[in-house]
């Protein structure tokens, strides 16, 4: 699992790769939690995620709830169809925003 | 004298004649039409007879359909006094059959189950089968179930034998190889330990047995039962051939042959009494005479008894003869009932043949146990017998006997009121006396249940008479209620009047009895064989292994047991799994292919539209 | 998020191999989330001993067993705190020690390792027909889950009972079908893409099979006839009471299926349809003393089952044990199970399989009184849920209409199904049945106040033949269920209108389907609540097999191309529903009163017969219509006149006179479109003075 | 050649010396020798076989039959058995039950 992140202009934007699972979603949440809690706009770019389980699919929620609460919002981007069918099957995916590409959501939302 | 105006608890066995629902009772006939009024209570409960290896069948919630008219159950009640006579209320039922006419022990498949599970109990308790390999020198004849195997141990022969009998019989019906392997270790096991080859005379006996400490052994000449000892009694040498008999069955061995005909060989030349015909029951073990002082001791001098004159046929004679097809043994067949016919009943005086005779055949009635007594069984055994004879050379005055103690029997040696059959009575009645006097208890023992089930399925099987049926499906509805040990396998020796098990004494090693081992299959193989053919109209497969150049003329011969001519026919042969068409149909007999190895031989028998015609 | 770091029981105080543990809490029991461990709580009345097992997920052995050291006992429950534990990657059994001595009910065998009858989800079977590792000694394992779903503001829909509309069906015979063209067929995401098509048809209650985690390789075998593999396909033998099946669940390789199953919940309540599960509690999969030692049997043998003095089991049910459910301790599980149920997964009610059992005391005679059923229906939390019973069972214990319900519980009226099957295909003399059945079966439930909601209408379910093939077989036909036709019911009350299964021949054809809207429209006019057979809207087929319970195959999924071929079938039966909604005289909480209670004079109910006001009450009649009369929804006077002739031949109808004119709104004698018009577009009835029946047909006019 | 049997017994051994032929008629004779040495119930039981030229089956019956008497712990010891007596004794499996020597030391 890793984590890369880079400011650009006013968005943030999170580069996640490997496996979100019970092992990994602690750190993926104490890395990101301040980030989605200080009102910014956050943009995960989920490309190179190749598994969400039940706890990697948590933590984004917990990420969101804790943007929406404040001013920010989350954003996902280059979402696998399979991880992006088990959000929807799960009830998970209605609650974000999807772009196609990391490239594309900083357009729309510089 | 106090009158009995206390509870107790019984079995009653019946027909259901009424059930009256509002009442919550219902009305049973005995076998004897008297009837009896049960009550229902909450807390009664039923099952279905279950075979060994099927789980319990509760039938609590199917009591109510179950209780119609003419159903057979077996009522377990507690009698409470009343104003007249009892308030019977009924604890706990087994019903043999779903409704009346239909009893689970007659279904094509039911007996052949219960010998492979008895066969395979003893294969786990003697040979600790599958963990180990099959190893006699294990085999103990006293099994402690509880105890482990140290110390020095018995081993029996003619226990082996009939062990080997039960494996051998299982592998007829089943065709699974262990079976086989057991039966051919077994038979080599006693031809090495236990067999007493003679050069002088050129004859074969057999050991009493052998007693094992460690890699020693040291044999047994005589046996070490009371009635016969310092002796060699003539039952020991007729069962130390029976399970080699039925092992030749299957594969033809022929020095299996060999020793079976030298012991023979022992038969007619130390036994028989050529001048007043028969055989003697016991001979010295030095001199082999029959008339030799030594066997005072045992008040055995000069006698004749039922087991040396009737055990032949039953034990091994009547398979040889199915095995061979040869003239000698249907005469020396013939010869044993033409005795018993002539010297046995004693219908004017009892119900119940003689059993020990002196040389000249006057009635032997002061002998050590035996005294004037009669065992059931031999007399149904006899009637049993009588009747595979009958098949194989008809005689008039054979079918008459049978009958006759088949017509007497019920009256004197059944348990109307329970169901199942009694042990050893006293043959005469004193003056004043309803009943024969029960001579220790009134118990009922495992093998005296199979010559019943076994006398009256063949006695119907070959003249049809209804009354037989119904004694044949009491017995062995009553037997497979309460003889199966659905715990650890196996049949329970002995249950009391009412069904329950007897577990006292040595009564509960089953090793010790492997003879449970013999008795046991012998019925199941057998009654397959006569309710499957003589009345259901069931087909059979049978399952053999001839060895090469084993069978004469390589003609193997696949009579189930002396059935009436044309009652069966050989619908289907298979040799190593392929289709095989060189056979005789209505002449059992199989041609075999020339081979230099053992052959897989399965044979498809199916009755000639049998259905209780 | 609590701060934990303050809390002192938050921290261990017992070691073991590495382990950090500390005595738990004794309730809830099973296997709880605490924030840094899980606490796991069992109870056992005659254990000796118990040990915990932990596994890694799939992993053969086990990777640690800790024994419950005795101060971690709190009266018979075994409680630990394990710390430092990955939830989603374990997974947890137990091995109890006890007596095993079976005559006086013990089976305790410490070799085995037991599941937790409270585990969240089961492991083991996580792809449908997958086939299993039969040597693996532990193959249902308990596992965590996270109970934080987001139910956004759904919660049960409390509809009240009488506007029901049950469609039972079977979550993996709906979609499995390639006709289905969903994304993941046969699954609980599959049934996500059919709540459209629900919805349009009318219905507002889905009544699911057995979801609870069982093991559809129970029993399986080779049929002896296609040599496809036989399988416990219903599902009615339950292995986990508290894990939905992951079998059934897309994402239940990944252990997702609570997940899975609560957004279906969630989204079928936006579409306004309950959902009410399938449950038993009469048996469990572990069968008699030769079956299974899966969870109960090892705990505590003589407690959960009903043993006979020599300790074997009673066989109410017929599947082998029966669950002792008016025991306390089983009592309590059966309460905690339906709660969980109903609070976790907002689930709207439940039907209860061979209820009657449910009745019976530890020794199987039947209760007046049976405390299981009196909890279950004063129950806080199940307050507002359903209760439907099945009320006999598989040992001689029928007690349609005597069920001890206390005025809660709802049955399965089998006399409803028998009454109007033989009634349509023609058995003459039960216009009287029939009526009865019309006004909501008052006979069986008109007494102590239970009303027409007390009986479940049915004329099919998924035991018995199809509402087709009620009409197109007169035998079973069972062959491939490898039991040469021997199980299955007899008494099906069918009629194959005169070929024995299916036919191209056409008038064959449309009388099969014309019987099929006489039967529909008889069930949904009748007071009571109306339950269809899933399929049945579109002449659904099993080639005549009545007892299906193996067979995962076409002959159990459902045809979706039959939406097509039936399209008029399909129809008739979506405006028979809206009709339905549109008269709530049909659907009044009580029953009708025969001498007032309708518009003015007119009673509530009335019955006819060829001539108004004289019905045919004689042992040959086949004839009988009835008017109901009262207000409709706008408080306007309503007369709905229903006729059926299940006779041969057709029949002129005198109708009664009304203060209104006659509007036709359906008749099953016409072919489709003219066989029904929506509520509203009723057609005028040129001659008010009366109808013509065709044979074998029903017709419902409306006073307008 | 006649036969001959002779005893010799100490307080835990006898020593039995038989020669020439032990057919079934002179078998009774030596039935009553063993039962002679059995009285003393030896520990050892010692037959010297170098000269008995014939053993016959009624002779082996009563070898087998004593050694039963005697009960199990008694040792049978037959020394300097060769030829037709030894395959007597092989092939009724006797040899199983005694300790076949060529010589005896004391």
């Amino acid at each position: 699992m890793e984590i890369q992140v880079q400011a650009q202009g006013s968005l943030t934007v999170v580069v996640l790769t490997g496996e979100i699972d019970g092992k990994t979603a602690p750190e993926v949440q104490s890395r990101l939690l301040p980030l989605a809690e200080n009102g910014r706009k956050l943009v995960l770019d989920m490309q190179k995620v190749t598994f969400l389980s039940s706890a990697g699919l948590r933590v984004l929620f917990l990420l969101n709830r804790a943007a929406s609460s404040g001013s920010g919002k989350i954003f996902l981007t280059g979402l696998v169809p399979e991880l992006r069918d088990t959000m929807s099957v799960t009830g998970f995916l209605k609650c974000f925003q999807l772009f196609d590409s990391q490239e594309q959501a900083v357009e729309a939302l510089r | 004298m106090g009158e009995v105006n206390f509870t107790f608890s019984d079995t009653i066995a019946g027909y259901v004649a009424a059930f009256h629902r509002s009442e919550r009772s219902f009305s049973l006939r005995t076998s004897d039409g008297r009837e009896f009024r049960l009550f229902l209570t909450p807390t009664t409960y039923a099952r279905k007879s279950q075979n060994l290896d099927e789980g319990y069948i509760d039938a609590t919630g199917q009591m109510g359909e179950l209780l119609s008219e003419g159903v057979p159950v077996y009522a377990y009640c507690i009698f409470y006094p009343a104003e007249q006579g009892f308030r019977i209320e009924a604890k706990s039922l087994i019903f043999p059959g779903d409704q009346a006419g239909s009893y689970r022990h007659e279904e094509s498949d039911w007996w052949p189950r219960q010998v492979r599970s008895i066969a395979d109990s003893y294969l786990r308790w003697q040979f600790n089968y599958p963990q180990e390999p099959i190893e006699y020198h294990n085999y103990r004849t006293f099994l402690h179930l509880a105890g482990g195997k140290k110390g020095d141990y018995l081993q029996e022969t003619d226990t082996i034998s009939r062990l080997v009998y039960g494996f051998a019989s299982a592998f007829l019906l089943t065709g699974e190889d262990r079976f086989l392997e057991a039966a051919e270790a077994g038979t080599e096991y006693l031809r090495e330990h236990m067999k007493f080859y003679d050069a002088d005379d050129d004859i074969i006996y057999w050991y009493h047995g052998i007693q094992v400490s460690g890699d020693r052994e040291q044999k047994l000449l005589t046996s070490e039962f009371g009635d016969d000892y310092d002796s060699i009694p003539m039952y020991e040498q007729i069962y130390a051939l029976a399970g080699p008999t039925q092992t030749y069955r299957i594969t033809g061995d022929p020095r299996i042959l060999e020793d079976i005909e030298k012991t023979i060989e022992l038969f007619d030349k130390y036994y028989k009494d050529n001048r007043q015909g028969g055989y003697f029951s016991h001979i010295d073990p030095i001199t082999l005479d029959p008339r030799s002082p030594m066997l005072d001791k045992g008040n055995n001098r000069a006698r004749k008894n039922w087991n040396s004159v009737g055990d032949h046929a039953p034990a091994y004679l009547i398979n040889l003869y199915l095995a061979t097809g040869e003239k000698k043994y249907a005469d020396f067949l013939e010869d044993t009932f033409d005795t018993i016919e002539a010297h046995f009943p004693d219908f004017e005086n009892s119900p119940f043949v003689q059993e020990k005779f002196y040389e000249d055949w006057r009635h032997d009635t002061t002998w050590g146990w035996q005294q004037n007594r009669a065992v059931v069984g031999h007399n149904l055994k006899i009637a049993w017998n009588l009747l595979r004879m009958n098949s194989l050379r008809p005689k008039e005055k054979y079918v008459a006997l049978a009958e006759n103690i088949a017509r007497r029997m019920p009256l004197v040696g059944c348990d109307l009121q329970r169901g199942g059959w009694y042990d050893v009575v006293e043959r005469l009645r004193e003056p004043g006396e309803s009943h024969h006097r029960f001579v220790w208890h009134d118990r009922k023992a495992w093998w005296q249940q199979e010559q019943a089930i076994l006398a009256y399925y063949i006695l119907y099987g070959c003249l049809g008479k209804p009354e037989y049926l119904k004694q044949a499906r009491e017995a062995a509805a009553f037997y497979n209620a309460h003889f199966l040990d659905h715990d650890d396998g196996g049949v329970y020796f002995n249950v009391l009047a009412n069904g329950l098990p007897y577990l006292m004494g040595n009564e509960r090693f089953k090793g010790s009895h492997s003879m449970s081992g013999y008795h046991s299959t012998e019925l199941g193989y057998l009654s397959a064989v006569y309710i499957n053919f003589l009345y259901t109209g069931q087909p059979m497969d049978f399952h053999f292994r001839p060895r090469p150049r084993g069978f004469r003329e390589n003609r193997l011969r696949v009579a189930p047991d002396l059935l009436p001519a044309g009652s069966i026919r050989i619908t289907a042969v298979e040799i190593d799994g392929k289709p095989w068409t060189d056979f005789d149909p209505d002449g059992w007999t199989v041609q075999l292919p020339d081979s230099e190895r053992s052959l897989r031989v399965k044979v498809t028998l199916t009755p000639v539209c049998r259905k209780g015609d | 998020m609590p701060d934990t770091s303050s809390r002192i029981d938050y921290y261990p105080t017992h070691e073991y191999q590495g382990f950090h543990l500390r005595p738990g809490h004794p309730y809830p029991f099973g296997a709880t989330i605490l924030s840094g461990g899980v606490n796991f709580s069992v109870f056992s009345s005659h254990a000796t001993s118990c040990t915990l097992v932990l596994f890694d997920k799939g992993e053969p052995l086990p990777r640690v067993e800790i024994p419950f050291p005795d101060s971690f006992r709190i009266g018979n429950v075994w409680c630990m705190v394990v710390f430092d534990l990955d939830c989603e990657s374990v997974e947890y059994g137990y091995r109890m020690d006890g007596p095993f001595e079976p005559a006086e009910g013990h089976r305790f065998d410490p070799t085995k390792i037991l599941l937790d009858p409270y585990a969240k989800t089961v492991s083991g079977r996580e792809i449908w027909g997958q086939d299993p590792d039969w040597q693996q000694p532990f193959p249902h394992r308990g596992r965590l889950v996270f109970e934080d779903f987001d139910w956004e503001d759904d919660r049960p829909l409390e509809r009240p009972m009488e506007e029901l509309v049950i469609y039972e069906m079977h979550v993996r015979s709906f979609t499995r079908h390639p006709s289905a063209l969903v994304k993941h067929p046969g699954t609980f995401a599959g049934l996500l893409e059919k709540i459209p098509y629900l919805k349009e048809l009318g219905i507002n209650c889905i009544e699911m099979m057995p979801v609870y985690e069982f093991d559809e390789f129970e029993n399986s075998r080779k049929s002896p006839t296609t040599g496809e593999t036989l399988y416990n396909y219903w599902g009615y033998s339950t292995v986990g009471f508290f894990s939905p099946k992951a079998g059934y669940a897309a994402t239940g390789r990944w252990g997702m299926q609570v997940d899975e199953l609560k957004n279906v919940v969630k989204e079928i309540h936006k579409a306004g349809i309950e959902v009410i599960l399938d449950v038993v509690f009469n048996h469990t999969a572990e069968g008699n003393e030769h079956g299974p030692t899966i969870s109960f049997r090892g705990l505590d043998n003589k407690t959960y089952y009903m043993l006979t003095p020599e300790g074997y089991y009673f066989n109410f049910s017929g599947c082998g044990n029966t669950l002792n459910c008016n025991h306390p301790i089983v009592r309590s599980i059966v309460l905690d199970c339906l709660r969980y149920w109903a609070a976790e997964f907002h689930i709207d009610g439940f039907r209860f399989d061979l209820a009657a059992i449910l009745g019976r005391d530890p020794w199987g005679a039947p209760l007046p009184n049976p405390p299981l059923l009196e909890s279950l229906a004063f129950d806080p939390v199940l307050a507002k849920c359903k209760l439907i019973a099945e009320a006999w069972d598989a040992g001689g214990l029928y007690q349609v209409g005597t069920f001890p319900a206390y005025g809660r519980w709802a049955e399965w009226n089998g006399k409803y199904r028998d009454d109007v099957r033989r009634f349509v295909k023609g058995d003459p003399g039960l216009a009287g049945a029939l009526a009865t059945r019309l006004q909501g079966s008052p006979d069986l439930y008109g007494w102590n106040g239970r009303g027409p909601t007390a009986s479940i209408n049915f004329l099919t379910c998924h035991d018995g033949f199809t509402l087709l093939d009620l009409f197109s077989y007169n035998e079973k036909h069972n062959e491939k269920n490898g039991e040469e036709n021997r199980d299955g019911a007899n008494d099906n009350h069918s009629w194959n209108c005169g070929r024995e299964g299916a036919t191209e021949d056409p008038p064959v054809q449309a009388l099969r389907r014309q019987m099929i809207k006489t039967a529909l429209s008889i069930l949904l006019t009748s007071r009571g609540v109306p339950m269809l057979w899933m399929g049945d809207e579109m002449g659904r087929t099993q080639e005549g097999n009545n007892n299906a319970y193996c067979l995962d195959d076409p002959t159990n999924w459902l045809d979706w191309n039959l939406t097509e071929q039936n399209r008029d079938l399909l129809r008739f039966v979506q405006l028979l529903l809206r009709h339905r909604k549109a008269h709530p005289l049909l659907r009044s909480k009580k029953h009708p009163c025969f001498h007032r209670g309708g518009f003015e004079e007119y009673p509530e109910i009335s019955f006819h017969g060829q001539a108004p006001w004289q019905p045919d009450w004689s042992e040959e009649s086949r004839r009988l219509a009835c008017l109901w009369s009262g207000r409709d929804r706008q408080d306007a006077p309503a007369f709905l006149y229903f006729a059926v002739n299940a006779h041969w031949e057709g029949a002129w109808f005198a109708l009664p006179r009304i203060p209104r004119c006659w509007h036709v709104a359906i008749n099953t004698g016409m072919p489709a479109p003219e066989d029904i018009f929506a509520p509203g577009e009723e057609v005028l009835l040129s001659d008010q003075s009366g109808v013509f029946l065709s044979p074998r047909s029903a017709m419902f006019i409306i006073g307008k | 050649m006649a036969f001959e049997v002779a005893l010799e017994t100490t307080p835990e051994t006898a020593k039995i010396t038989l020669k020439g032929e032990l057919d079934a008629a002179s078998a009774p004779r030596f039935k009553e020798i063993i039962e002679k040495a059995a009285v003393s119930s030896p520990a050892r039981l010692v037959l010297f076989v170098n000269d008995l030229t014939f053993l016959a089956s009624a002779g082996l019956r009563v070898l087998i039959f004593a050694k039963q008497k005697m009960g199990a712990g008694v040792q049978i010891y037959v020394i300097g058995s060769q030829g037709p007596v030894r395959g007597t004794l092989e092939m009724s499996g006797f040899h199983h039950s005694v300790y076949l020597q060529d010589s005896y030391g004391d």
